[in-house]
């Protein structure tokens, strides 16, 4: 039984999702407040079965004002690939979470937003992974200065 | 044998992501509820026994190296990363141009090179190489990047002081141009064109602030005869 | 639409189960950041009741170091150097794994020649890796003597790698094109050497510890992990193999030269320690196997395709590449902008996906069964923090 | 003669007869005679206790160093002298120059006091070892009776110490520690029961002279070598050894009980641990391997005369030192067992064994059934 991961196949369940260029696999991307519908699909429908969260962070696309979500989904059962992606405004950056599908993405959500300062909905236990709960900050985002940083000289 | 048996491995083949894959299934233990295996377990644990007790027995199996008695014998690997060498020709000659592609790919910034004009050849020649061992990782970038092969990794890895501003290095014994340009002028020019450097002559950059000058370690030491080590 | 943030504090509410003078109190006991078992820097919250796990809570972070941050401003040549620093036990594998993400986004060609040195080096690491895992496993249960023949192979093999490399931890070895330097002149010769003294020695292990019946007590049904359970949490490498999952990118996405050798993909099928410890042990064999078949044919031919000083321009877009290293899979995920530095660089890292399922795994077992568990998972706390 | 009588003969009765004379025996006939003897014997006991606990402190702990070492294709300490013999001297001025840290909110005096109850139990015991005929403190006639007390109360220190650091990892290994030693000290009191129903006598001194016919370990039929196995695993359990190292448990405990101490109270830790070891291996060797009675067989009157000129004493070190090798031996390759494992293993196979080796003796001592008679 070979997998459905044609972009044709996501947008016949999820209209909204349009692909996203330059990406190397089969990449979509879908507007937030599609985006956990269409995880649970991809999850629980056996055509796509993509049982596995293989990576989850985030881009910050500073210039354009956004943050970009980034999913890279692996399925054991069909051997596919699939990258979804979502963009949130970067002042208030808010994902709904997707770690009620796959445990691993509470952690991984977590290093989203420690570091990224993207906030996930209905997240459990969002809270800082890496850094102090009182740092200030995310030193991910481009803009991100602090007074010790070091610049390379050129 | 005991409850482990290391030869029961089950060959076979699963499916994952659509591939067959050919496994080997690693062995469960036996169960060990009868007194047979409880006897194979105290057998095994003789035998766990046995072998470092053949260990102790034999001297000859001790891999302990005694470091600082056996400087003498001590051979590291030739390519060992440990420090880094502007290569010197027979006459005492480098091959550095001074062009800084070394300095742009040193991922921490380690590499710090002054040019200057030369006074007889009115082109581009090496000021100062500095190379600060005390961010240096020793990643071999500046080697491999190196197009005129002037660098090399040394394995003199003891490099320890007791003061870090030490470490800050000037590899070129002569502020001049490489060998290539020298061998094109008459020896008697030699002289002018090369103006001899010591290892830790000069004001260093630390971070942008200017280091103070550091005296040499020792007098005897004084210039770079054998003092790359 | 709010939402709101924890902290810690929060997290660790007071202890319950106070109210009766009959009943036990649970207790918070901090494991680390500098006990014994967290390899590295790893603090571990225990919710305890007596000698009983209630709960798990990792908080990793101690050695964050902002690797993808540093990635952001280095070249992708310059990257890999930190990448070492990871994951050290499998630094040639981490390099490797970036070098490849960035030859897939460039479109650079690695020769033959390369390959088989890369594919070489990488099972005499994950050799490397797995002796050394196999000793600090002995350690944590108590059994310091294989901590120390562990290292005593480690050190052989580490001798073959650092005569070709110059390296011995910190290998910045593997690059985007190729490989750093070419093989030692000694080094067929010394590999071929090192592999049946490998395998005596493997076979040693297994008197020493895999036979012994305290061990085999103390891993045996612990930790039970599912194979569904393991690919939820994200497990990769052995401790998906051990669940009973054969997800070895070495066999379903051959790179390098894999798919140029047979070997087989040990699983487990009960997906306990038990079967973490010996899918790693098998590993090594097979290890040994893949490297025999590779080391008589290595191609002559050039190690580099790309001048190495040059500028490597990734082009605009998201690439992401993976690679099988000794703990599980490396992904990469590189965003291009047209430059020689990454937009942004994101590593998925084996450890930080692994680690997460102890939260699972540990709850209702004792404090000595957390230990084993964290052995088995063979977590190296860097790659955790990158 | 067939190996079976040989096996039964082994250690028979030699040509010399030992009489006993004890320190304590010594002080107390100068009593009448002159008082200042009977001080100078006392104060000689005291100085050669302190002097024994000096020499074994450091003699173990360089060996156990060596042992391991070599265990572990290492050379060990090399440093500090030739092959490194003053390293556990150079170790004590490092603890002794060390500071002393108690925890602020330690029980400050239990914190003070707990190492040194456990010293001083352990060195109580040595008192009363026969080391030879005519080298032992005192020999008194409940000897056995008040191993078992002391040894037990060697875990009151450990217990202390691990409930007053105001540590919940040394509470837990105090209260495995608790746990632990209780356990076994009823399959080691099992075993010494069968050595006194064999001897007849709870005087130390008078079990080794109960062996001048041939160690309990095989006089006694097979219950000799099973109280033997018994009894040494027990030991091994209750001085915290790996492989029953759970109190302290550095890899998983971070050091148990003695996670809070420095300096010269954790070297008294430390200390009191290595005189355990001696001390259970100097019982074991006194209540089955015939003390300091050397080795005879049958009728080799040859081989026997020359065993008769070693020593007494050295026949009992050199004995004790091969059970401290053993114990390091194991200590050296096993890994740790769970905490409920342990408990298993004395519970539920030890103790039934203990309870069953102690009938077969008694009905072997009520049918007077010796190897050797």
């Amino acid at each position: 039984m070979a997998g459905l991961t044609q972009i044709e196949d996501i947008r016949r369940i999820e209209p909204a999702a349009e692909e996203r260029p330059d990406a190397d696999r089969p990449a979509v991307m879908v507007p937030v407040d599609r985006l956990h519908g269409l995880m649970q699909t991809l999850r629980d429908d056996q055509a796509f079965a993509f049982d596995m969260l293989l990576d989850h962070t985030a881009i910050d696309w500073h210039t354009d004002g956004d943050i970009e979500v980034i999913y890279q989904l692996f399925s054991t059962l069909h051997g596919q690939y699939v990258q979804v992606s979502a963009k949130v405004p970067r002042d208030n950056p808010v994902v709904p979470t997707v770690c009620d599908l796959w445990p691993i993405a509470q952690w991984q959500e977590r290093e989203a937003y420690d570091l990224m300062g993207v906030l996930y909905d209905n997240h459990p236990d969002l809270r800082r992974l890496f850094l102090e709960d009182d740092w200030q900050g995310f030193p991910l985002r481009k803009d991100y200065t602090d007074e010790d940083m070091l610049e390379r000289s050129k | 044998m005991g409850l482990l048996d290391t030869k029961d491995m089950k060959k076979g083949s699963g499916t994952v992501g659509g591939v067959a894959v050919s496994t080997v299934t690693v062995p469960r233990l036996k169960r060990h509820d009868t007194a047979r295996d409880v006897g194979f377990s105290l057998k095994e644990l003789g035998r766990g026994m046995k072998l470092t007790l053949g260990y102790f027995a034999r001297p000859k199996t001790v891999v302990t190296s005694q470091y600082p008695e056996n400087r003498d014998t001590l051979k590291l690997a030739e390519r060992f990363r440990a420090s880094l060498k502007l290569k010197y020709d027979d006459k005492g000659w480098h091959n550095c141009t001074g062009c800084g592609i070394c300095e742009r790919i040193c991922p921490n910034n380690s590499i710090i090179l002054t040019t200057r004009k030369g006074e007889v050849t009115g082109k581009k020649e090496l000021d100062r190489y500095v190379w600060r061992m005390d961010s240096c990782t020793f990643c071999n970038s500046c080697v491999v990047a190196c197009p005129f092969d002037a660098l090399e990794m040394g394995p003199e890895f003891e490099n320890a002081v007791y003061d870090r501003r030490l470490l800050i290095y000037t590899l070129n014994r002569y502020a001049g141009p490489a060998a290539k340009v020298l061998a094109k002028h008459e020896p008697e020019q030699h002289a002018a064109m090369m103006e001899p450097r010591d290892r830790f002559g000069g004001d260093t950059p630390l971070n942008g602030v200017a280091m103070p000058k550091v005296e040499p370690l020792k007098k005897a030491n004084h210039n770079n005869e054998g003092d790359a080590s | 639409m709010t939402v709101t943030v924890h902290t810690l504090h929060d997290r660790i509410s007071p202890p319950t189960g106070a109210d009766s003078s009959l009943q036990t109190q649970e207790y918070l006991i901090n494991m680390g950041p500098q006990h014994p078992i967290a390899h590295g820097s790893l603090r571990i919250i225990l919710r305890m009741d007596g000698e009983t796990i209630r709960e798990v809570i990792p908080v990793p972070g101690f050695v964050h170091r902002g690797l993808e941050k540093m990635g952001e401003n280095l070249t992708s040549l310059q990257f890999i150097h930190l990448t070492d620093r990871m994951d050290y036990l499998s630094a040639l594998m981490n390099n490797w794994a970036v070098s490849k993400a960035v030859e897939k986004a460039a479109g650079i060609e690695v020769t033959q020649r390369a390959q088989y040195i890369r594919t070489i080096m990488a099972e005499l690491m994950r050799l490397q890796s797995h002796a050394l895992w196999w000793g600090v496993l002995g350690m944590d249960l108590g059994a310091f003597t294989a901590f120390l023949y562990g290292f005593r192979e480690r050190e052989v093999i580490g001798k073959i790698l650092e005569e070709t490399i110059g390296a011995r931890l910190t290998m910045n070895y593997i690059i985007p094109g190729g490989v750093m330097s070419d093989l030692h002149p000694d080094f067929v010769r010394q590999t071929k050497e090192v592999l049946p003294y490998m395998k005596k020695m493997i076979d040693e292990y297994d008197v020493l510890l895999s036979g012994n019946v305290i061990l085999q007590e103390r891993l045996r049904n612990i930790g039970i992990l599912s194979g569904k359970d393991a690919i939820g949490y994200g497990c990769t490498g052995p401790v998906l193999r051990a669940s009973g999952v054969p997800w070895d990118l070495r066999k379903t996405e051959p790179y390098g030269v894999y798919d140029k050798v047979d070997f087989d993909v040990p699983v487990g099928s009960v997906g306990d320690n038990w079967d973490r410890y010996y899918v790693r042990m098998e590993e090594m064999r097979q290890s040994i196997r893949i490297i025999e078949q590779l080391i008589d044919n290595i191609p002559e031919g050039d190690i580099q395709t790309v001048k190495y000083g040059g500028r490597i321009k990734i082009p605009a877009g998201t690439y992401y590449d993976h690679l099988e290293t000794a703990r599980g899979v490396l992904g990469v995920t590189l965003v291009g902008d047209g430059t020689d530095k990454p937009y942004r660089i994101h590593l998925r890292s084996p450890n930080f996906n692994n680690l997460w399922v102890v939260t699972k795994l540990a709850v209702g077992w004792r404090i000595a069964d957390i230990i084993a568990i964290q052995s088995t998972l063979d977590l190296v706390i860097p790659d955790i923090d990158r | 003669m067939n190996f079976v009588h040989i096996l039964a003969s082994a250690g028979g009765p030699g040509p010399k007869t030992f009489k006993v004379l004890t320190v304590a025996d010594r002080a107390l006939e100068a009593v009448n005679t002159n008082l200042w003897m009977t001080a100078l014997y006392l104060l000689l006991a005291v100085l050669a206790v302190a002097g024994l606990i000096a020499f074994l402190g450091m003699s173990l702990i360089y060996m156990e160093r060596k042992v391991a070492g070599h265990f572990q294709c290492r050379l060990g300490p090399m440093r500090v002298g030739p092959h490194g013999i003053f390293q556990t001297v150079a170790d004590t001025v490092k603890l002794l120059l060390k500071e002393d840290i108690i925890p602020r909110d330690a029980d400050q005096l239990m914190h003070l006091v707990a190492p040194f109850l456990s010293l001083t139990a352990t060195v109580l015991v040595l008192m009363i070892i026969p080391y030879s005929p005519t080298l032992q403190i005192v020999d008194l006639n409940i000897g056995v009776l008040f191993v078992t007390a002391i040894t037990g109360f060697g875990v009151l220190g450990i217990l202390l110490g691990g409930w007053a650091s105001n540590n919940k990892w040394s509470l837990l290994g105090g209260m495995r520690a608790g746990a632990q030693i209780i356990s076994y000290e009823i399959s080691a009191t099992l075993a010494i029961m069968v050595m006194v129903l064999f001897s007849g006598t709870l005087s130390l001194s008078g079990i080794v002279q109960s062996q001048e016919a041939g160690w309990w370990i095989w006089r006694a039929p097979v219950v000799g070598l099973v109280g033997f196995i018994l009894f040494l695993i027990a030991s091994v359990a209750e001085i915290n050894r790996t492989p029953f190292d759970i109190p302290e448990g550095e890899s998983e405990l971070t050091g148990g009980f003695n996670t809070e101490y420095s300096g010269m109270r954790f070297a008294f830790f430390f200390l009191a641990e290595f005189i355990n070891i001696f001390t259970v291996a100097a019982i074991t060797v006194t209540l089955f391997l015939g003390g300091w009675m050397p080795l005879h067989i049958g009728d080799f009157a040859g081989f026997n005369h020359a065993m008769d000129i070693i020593p007494p004493v050295a026949w009992f070190l050199g004995k004790t030192f091969v059970i401290i090798f053993i114990i390091m031996w194991l200590r050296w390759t096993f890994p740790r067992l769970r905490v409920d494992q342990l408990m298993h293993l004395e519970w539920k196979i030890m103790l039934p064994i203990g309870f069953a080796n102690l009938l077969l003796g008694a009905v072997l001592v009520l049918f007077n059934f010796y190897f050797f008679p």
